[in-house]
């Protein structure tokens, strides 16, 4: 230590000079300047993008949201109609709200100074309090689809290629092993947005939670709690819980038709496939018969209304018998469906399971024929309709009744009987539903050249876009905004080919969804030796005594019942596809499930 | 401001005036907020513009700045300090610690809603704020202390008890001399 | 005249010279502290408990908080443990914008370092030059993630976002300006015949016992042990990286200042090799829905360098959502707790805040 | 020599303008090291508005007899003081007019002591509130006033010993008897009251008293509200009392007001120059340094002027 | 590759016949009974080169009854980290104590106490080190449920009772009953 340091006293002073040099300190006026473009300040709601799904609420570590009612929004389906309210006084500006938010609704904005004398003040509601930042440009940290922390692509289901496939009737879906199983399930962001558009109210994020946690057994036993055939709804449910989803709200890149949705359908048959004995499934699923209590309920069909309420009302101790006319139960399920979607071993596990919990099944037995209405009628404490639709509605074209030209659902009927159908080189499906899919998908497997003739377009196919792509890969034309006017016969009535006019789509002056119209003198004619109409069914009800009409009453071909699936008749319940207008297996399965719980209330009065 | 002075005697409006612009701060860091203080101090926010500047001592300071959470053992040093302190006292509080606990609501050694033991006149919001929202939670204080509405040391010590119970609710082992201020 | 009388003295937790919140409790003989013992608990807020109702993502935004200097380190070390049980692999991008932002963290740490150790001598000017400057770095720091203090940047599987636009220009530009600032500190501070006086062989650890006594970071280094992690264990992009690690004989405050001069030196210089040599690509390795993500059972151990030194987590996983201990050990805990307590005696009392300057004491990390 | 009336509204305005000054000097070197810290700063009058603040606080704190008369005490003091300092040159016709006081009473000697009157009572007054910082703060500032006093001290007996009286009138005239002031005349002696008056105004690097990192705010810890008031007031005095005997001393004192305020503001300007780039001593670096090169210089001085 | 590793708990193998292995390059993990940890330690410390002690983890496995203690060291000459774990019951919690080994294994050891409960025979140093005025049980045991004593003790904001849970209004606009053993699946 030098006495005397000249330059340790002289160099310091070197500060001084930045007395002529001007304030780094920011004027008062700009104070408020802008913060940066990813600034993570107060939270903005897009109100309207936004689906209540609560995402944000269950991320948050620090319970800072909480989600409420607001006046002027109305839940819907798909949207639970709360919205997020951001507690200020827990918030601690991670973002992790927004890097979760399914739908994108969620951001942070510019804004950051709050100041209030109050502590109350600090509740803050999204898009309510600031409901002009996204107009004003304040939006900073957003969420985007790439960078969200929810993930938006689905574990793609493993097939069969589809060159093999057409060759054999064999499942084509090849199912989820466990890892792609546990990996689909943690995508679930448990909201239950989809359990409101189930028909049957399954609860969907608890088992979906149940494989996400390892737990396949519960999962079972939570799939059971209200589906009795959820093997059959694990292969081809028609899924309307994958289109509220709420990950579908951003797509997928470079995919249209992959909503990227929660693959639901086939959780729940992973599910199932886990117990694949029925012995399993008892020991799994572990329901309590509870003790026989001597009322006695008949079932007409063992469709999958009618297998539903058989199982839950058996569990309840009703002694109950179903009539069946065919050798196999599962009605529709069984002979509309062919067989590479839905294994007849399976629907036979399933059944099996039922007929071993105590429901007793007459098969071969057509009421109205083998046993008479009034018979059961008399015998029972209640009965359950589960007829379904059977007959096939003709297309209405001219030639129809020709040789080669048969309904879908006859056709498939046939094949799934077991017997052959030659449907000759090449086939022509009417249609754009899922049975339309099946005929087409069928014929493909028979060697034949198909096209299907639909009226719209591709996206407007009421079939699932699986099933539509399955189709495509299999090789399947599909001729879209075609109406056929008239099938072209031989001489020998048998069919030659059918002739269509081409379409163009009108927009709807009503808002509705476009229509197609005939374009004039675009006659074409398709040559074809077979024509499979595929556009809708009815109900038969030779069955039904006249005496019993005026109570059981039938409109437009549906049974008419109030909610708890009563007829006019109170002893008398229905259900499935003769009652409801969806028509689809997992409809006729609540169906069935309510008119369980309406029989047990009727019955325990 | 001719409003404000208009329900204020001259002497009241004067002695405000003087309040408002010379703001002595606590120089107690509670909290993480505190890290923000320094910024806010020097050279690029500098809130010695506003009167602000750091006093050591309770004693001499008018603004107890409670910047973000509370730990218990920390809240008896504040309760301390805050009866140290003179009259007229204002407390600011950052932060969402300080409003409903934050992202410590559920821990067992913070304390959750500040105003439940001492009176707190302004809030700012943030996690932490930014020196920006802290200038304007002073201007905040700044404005109140003008509406002469700023007297948040009267109100606790009329509300003592009642203070207390909650304070004795958190503190267990209270060997704290009771101020005569 | 009192020399037989024993005070004792109470240095916080309301005090202006303590580092923080927590207290020093003193005993002192006329000038000269015969006892010291840190007191801490002031900050606790049980962070390590709170992570048990946390889920392996919620925990990363509060794990940030454990030290408000300097969040940064946090992050990255629950980061890197996390992805080494799961076996996640991250981006090279992500690597160098990692190193980058841990540079940026150090050296604004630097910066508020360079404050404290001159306010807590007196010298105010310069703390009011350095931590003004610092926020031209927060600047940067809030254009790169959001947020000026707690970035909450760096998350398992890689970053939050990619740099934004023009980022690169304003960084270099601020590096240019903040190297430029650093010589005028030196003049002030390490020029200064006072400071020198003040700080050469005050607070001294004996290098011989400095290993055993737990000393970690800059302290370390001032007592001529070359050890940093980023040289004994290269994590990120460090090994890519061309920098010096310096170290001083004589263990005292002034060798612990002549390090860290140095070290923001070199932090600006890897910061510019960062943005320079930054590949293009991904900076995210995706982790699956959050609230969902497991991570296998098994435990790792993870260190970083911070400013105050090495900043080590234990995470432990048995296998579910959440994880089942993160145990923090901060640089502060030894250097701020035994070592301080051991290196008072002896001192006079003006030194006590200078001595908890130089060693970078930052309770929050000490009692978590 | 009009009356008592007159002489009683001379020592009020003498005082007013003390007050004022000191006041004053305090805001602007506060704006000025604002400049220097690269930042804006508050107004001049900063300090005016502290302390009426302060004033306006209530304050109800009970430390002992000591406690409430400290800083009495100290203001008392400081106003004694400033009446035996002559704020003019005795020659010039605002002297006469205004600000005779009691200067003709007064000799250095005396004004020695009663300096040391101010310090005296912060150091009861701090001693009976009980806090230990005050007390260190208290012994610190002690020890560094026998730092300073030395070098002080010696360059005053120089002063004595060249001018041959004690009489700072004398001192005065004499200086302006010869043209030449006594920094000029005697750069040994002025240097060291220089480095003294560095200890004296208690900046940086000689802010031990009250430094802040150390000993929160030293003595006047436990004083708050109305107390802080008076002796902030006090000290602004007690600086302005400094300044002018400075000026009086060894810059042949001042012939106006304005003139009065450049010398004194140039000398003010000194330690707050210094105060910017250094660092705070410890206590017996402090003392070292005052007995150091300070103490050689005023011993020097000494001889000069014997010699 | 792994040579240093290799030999360190060859050695170790060797002088202790402990259980352990290498985890991955510049870490090392022993397990041992409590008894023998202040050995290997003084050992490591002594004989090894590893002089440095990072730090002392306990993880509760509560649902075994056990505290696993780590004591992480850290050689830097071989800049290597060795672990020395081992498991000790749970209740009563007792452990040897190091601190004449380490000096700062004072301040860790009396961090364990307060917040485990674990003794350490012969610790010297006041039983409060962060907490004050505890009387609760050591607040890092898993079975201290923090939520449930923070919402005992402290206070909460109002204004928040109107929030509702997703799931429920759903439920209840579409009248699905989730079963009781379900509901553990729900989202919290």
């Amino acid at each position: 230590m030098s006495f005397f340091d000249l330059k340790g006293l002289l160099q310091p002073l070197g500060a001084v000079k930045q007395l002529g040099k001007n304030p780094h300190t920011i004027k008062f006026d700009d104070l408020n300047r802008d913060a940066a473009d990813r600034y993570r300040g107060l939270h903005y709601n897009d109100l309207v993008a936004c689906i209540g799904c609560g995402n944000c609420s269950t991320i948050c570590q620090n319970a800072a949201i909480d989600m409420i009612q607001l006046e002027n929004i109305e839940g819907k389906q798909g949207d639970s109609g709360l919205r997020p309210r951001v507690d200020n006084g827990r918030c601690c500006w991670c973002a992790l709200c927004v890097e979760v938010c399914p739908t994108g609704s969620l951001s942070l904005t510019k804004d950051y100074i709050f100041v209030s004398e109050k502590s109350s003040d600090f509740l803050w509601i999204p898009g309510i309090d600031n409901p002009k930042a996204e107009e004003n440009n304040r939006l900073s940290f957003v969420s985007t689809t790439s960078g969200s922390l929810s993930d938006y692509v689905r574990v793609p289901m493993k097939e069969m290629d589809s060159k093999e496939r057409i060759l054999t009737f064999d499942e084509v879906v090849l199912g989820y092993t466990e890892e792609e199983a546990r990996k689909e399930a943690a995508r679930c962001i448990s909201c239950g947005l989809c359990t409101e558009v189930c028909p049957d109210h399954m609860h969907i994020p608890e088992y979906i939670n149940a494989i996400a946690k390892a737990n396949d057994d519960d999962a079972l036993k939570i799939i059971y709690d209200n589906n009795p055939l959820p093997e059959m709804c694990g292969k081809v449910c028609t899924r309307r819980c994958e289109e509220v989803c709420a990950l579908t709200h951003r797509g997928v890149e470079n995919d249209p038709n992959d909503k990227g949705a929660v693959a639901i359908r086939w959780l729940k048959r992973y599910a199932t496939e886990t117990a694949p004995t029925i012995e399993l499934m008892k020991e799994i699923i572990n329901h309590e018969v509870a003790e026989p209590n001597g009322k006695k309920i008949s079932i007409i069909g063992a469709g999958p209304s009618g297998l539903t309420a058989g199982y839950y009302l058996a569990l309840k101790g009703y002694d109950v018998t179903i009539y069946e006319a065919k050798a196999k139960g599962g009605g529709m399920v069984m002979y509309g469906i062919p067989k590479y979607r839905l294994p007849e071993s399976s629907l036979d596990k399933q059944i099996g399971y039922m007929q071993a919990m105590g429901v007793k099944i007459n098969f071969n037995t057509e009421v109205g024929k083998d046993i008479m209405f009034d018979e059961i009628y008399d015998n029972s404490d209640a009965i359950f309709v589960g007829i379904g639709f059977q007959k096939a509605w003709t297309l209405g074209i001219e030639g129809e009744e020709a040789k080669g030209s048969i309904a879908a659902v006859e056709y498939l009927d046939i094949i799934n009987r077991g017997d052959n159908y030659d449907v000759g080189k090449k086939v022509a499906v009417i249609g754009g539903g899922n049975v339309a899919i099946d005929g087409a998908r069928v014929s493909r497997r028979y060697g034949a050249e198909v096209t299907i003739l639909y009226r719209r377009r591709v996206e407007d196919m009421p079939a699932d876009w699986e099933e539509i792509e399955a189709a495509e890969h299999e090789g399947v034309h599909i001729a879209i905004q075609t109406i056929p006017t008239r099938v072209i016969k031989d001489e020998n009535n048998k069919v030659i080919g059918i002739e269509y006019l081409k379409a163009e789509m009108v927009s709807d002056a009503d808002g509705g969804r476009p229509r197609p119209v005939a374009i004039e003198g675009s006659e074409t004619i398709l040559e074809c030796d077979t024509i499979i109409g595929a556009i809708g069914q009815e109900a038969d009800y030779s069955w039904l005594p006249t005496s019993y009409q005026d109570k059981i009453k039938v409109d437009r071909g549906r049974m008419l019942t109030n909610k708890a699936r009563q007829t006019d008749d109170p002893k008398v319940f229905a259900g499935g596809d003769a009652v409801n207008r969806t028509a689809d297996a997992i409809s006729a399965i609540a169906d069935g499930f309510i008119a369980v719980k309406s029989i047990h209330e009727f019955l325990s009065k | 401001m001719e409003n404000k002075r208009n329900s204020q005697t001259i002497a009241e409006y004067i002695k405000n005036w003087s309040r408002k612009h010379s703001l002595f701060i606590m120089a107690y860091g509670t909290g993480c907020g505190a890290i923000e203080i320094p910024a806010t101090l020097t050279s690029r926010y500098d809130a010695e513009r506003l009167g602000i500047r750091g006093a050591a001592t309770p004693r001499q300071a008018d603004v107890l700045l409670i910047t973000g959470y509370l730990a218990t053992k920390t809240l008896k040093r504040v309760i301390r300090v805050y009866e140290q302190m003179q009259d007229p006292k204002y407390v600011i509080a950052f932060g969402s610690c300080t409003i409903n606990g934050g992202m410590y609501y559920d821990s067992y050694n913070t304390i959750n809603v500040l105003e439940k033991y001492i009176p707190v006149d302004v809030y700012i919001n943030g996690c932490m704020p930014r020196p920006e929202a802290v200038i304007a939670g002073f201007q905040q204080l700044q404005d109140k202390i003008a509406r002469g509405e700023a007297d948040n040391g009267t109100r606790y010590k009329e509300n003592l008890e009642w203070y207390r119970a909650n304070q004795h609710r958190v503190i267990k082992n209270w060997r704290m001399p009771d101020y005569n201020w | 005249m009192a020399r037989e009388k024993e005070t004792t003295l109470y240095i916080g937790p309301q005090h202006p010279g303590i580092t923080g919140n927590m207290m020093v409790k003193v005993k002192v003989q006329g000038d000269t502290i015969t006892n010291a013992s840190v007191h801490v608990g002031y900050l606790h807020r049980a962070f390590e408990k709170l992570i048990e109702r946390r889920n392996w993502l919620q925990s990363f935004t509060i794990l940030c908080r454990f030290c408000v200097p300097e969040p940064d380190p946090m992050e990255l070390t629950y980061a890197r443990a996390v992805e080494e049980i799961e076996g996640r692999e991250v981006p090279e991008r992500a690597k160098y914008i990692r190193t980058m932002v841990m540079e940026m963290a150090r050296l604004q740490s630097f910066m508020l370092w360079y404050g404290g150790q001159s306010g807590s001598s007196g010298l105010y000017t310069l703390g009011q030059w350095s931590v003004g400057d610092r926020n031209y770095l927060l600047d940067l720091f809030e254009d790169l993630t959001g947020g000026r203090i707690y970035h909450m940047y760096i998350w398992p599987g890689g970053v939050r976002r990619d740099l934004p636009k023009g980022f690169k220009d304003k960084a270099l530009k601020t590096m240019d300006y903040i190297e430029k600032r650093l010589d005028e500190y030196d003049k002030l501070l390490f020029d200064n015949v006072i400071f020198q006086k003040r700080a050469q062989g005050v607070g001294i650890i004996p290098s011989d016992k400095a290993i055993e006594w737990g000393v970690v970071g800059a302290p370390l280094r001032g007592c001529g042990i070359k050890a940093d992690v980023r040289i004994d264990e290269p994590y990120e992009a460090y090994d890519k990286a061309d920098f010096i690690v310096p170290t001083f004989e004589g263990g005292d405050i002034w060798a612990r200042a002549q390090v860290r001069r140095i070290e923001a030196r070199q932090s600006i210089s890897i910061i510019r090799q960062m943005l320079d040599k930054m590949p293009e690509g991904e900076v995210y390795n995706k982790v699956p829905n959050p609230m969902k993500w497991k991570i296998p059972a098994g435990e790792a151990w993870a260190k970083t360098e911070s400013v105050r030194g090495e900043v080590g987590f234990y995470v432990v996983s048995d296998g579910s959502e959440y994880p089942r201990r993160v145990h923090v050990k901060g640089a502060a805990y030894t250097n701020g707790v035994t070592v301080t307590e051991k290196i008072l005696v002896g001192q006079n009392i003006a030194d006590v805040s200078f001595i908890l300057n130089s060693m970078g004491v930052c309770p929050p990390e000490i009692e978590r | 020599m009009e009356g008592i009336g007159l002489k009683i509204l001379g020592a009020l305005l003498t005082t007013i303008m003390a007050f004022a000054v000191g006041m004053t000097y305090g805001g602007i070197t506060r704006k000025l090291t604002a400049r220097v810290q690269n930042r804006v700063g508050p107004t001049i009058w900063q300090n005016f508005i502290d302390l009426v603040k302060l004033q306006s606080k209530k304050t109800n704190i009970y430390h002992g007899v000591m406690g409430h008369f400290a800083p009495m005490w100290i203001i008392t003091a400081a106003m004694t003081v400033l009446m035996f300092i002559p704020v003019l040159h005795p020659n010039s016709t605002w002297y006469s007019t205004w600000f005779p006081n009691l200067t003709f009473h007064g000799d250095l000697i005396f004004l020695l002591y009663m300096m040391v009157f101010g310090s005296l009572g912060m150091a009861l007054g701090a001693g009976q509130t009980g806090n230990p910082n005050s007390a260190i703060g208290v012994t610190r500032g002690l020890s560094q006033m026998v730092g300073f006093e030395i070098p002080f001290v010696l360059a005053l007996v120089a002063l004595m010993v060249q001018y041959k009286t004690t009489s700072i009138q004398d001192i005065m005239a004499i200086q302006d008897q010869s043209g030449v002031w006594m920094m000029f005349s005697n750069p040994f002696s002025f240097l060291a009251a220089l480095f003294a008056s560095l200890g004296m105004f208690r900046y940086s690097p000689f802010d031990i008293v009250g430094a802040p990192a150390e000993l929160a705010s030293g003595p006047v810890s436990e004083f708050g509200g109305k107390y802080l008031g008076v002796m902030m007031t006090g000290g602004s005095i007690f600086a302005f009392i400094k300044l002018t005997l400075y000026v009086d001393l060894f810059m042949g004192g001042a012939y106006s007001i304005p003139e009065l305020l450049i010398k004194t503001f140039a000398l003010y300007m000194v330690p707050v120059f210094y105060g910017w780039v250094s660092p705070r001593y410890r206590t017996e670096q402090a003392i070292r340094y005052f007995w150091g090169w300070p103490t050689a210089l005023g011993i020097l001085g000494v001889i000069i002027a014997v010699w | 590759m792994l040579e240093k590793e290799q030999k360190l708990l060859e050695i170790l193998k060797s002088a202790f016949q402990v259980e352990g292995k290498v985890i991955r390059n510049r870490r090392v993990e022993i397990w041992d009974h409590k008894e023998m940890v202040p050995a290997i330690l003084l050992m490591v410390k002594t004989q090894l080169g590893y002089k440095h002690l990072n730090h002392i983890t306990c993880i509760d496995w509560l649902e075994e009854g056990k505290f696993q203690l780590v004591y992480t060291v850290f050689s830097h000459t071989d800049k290597l980290t060795l672990f020395v774990k081992t498991k000790i019951d749970r209740d009563p919690a007792i452990m040897p104590n190091i601190d004449d080994i380490w000096d700062q294994a004072n301040t860790y050891e009396r961090e364990l106490r307060e917040m485990y409960g674990i003794e350490f025979p012969g610790l010297v140093g006041d039983q409060e080190f962060i907490l004050e005025d505890w009387d609760e049980m050591p607040p890092m045991r898993r079975d201290f449920k923090t939520d449930v004593y923070a919402e005992k003790t402290f206070f909460a904001q109002p204004g928040r009772e109107d929030a509702q849970d997703v799931r429920e209004t759903i439920t209840k606009r579409s009248g699905e009953e989730i079963p009781e053993f379900a509901k553990k699946y729900s989202r919290d």
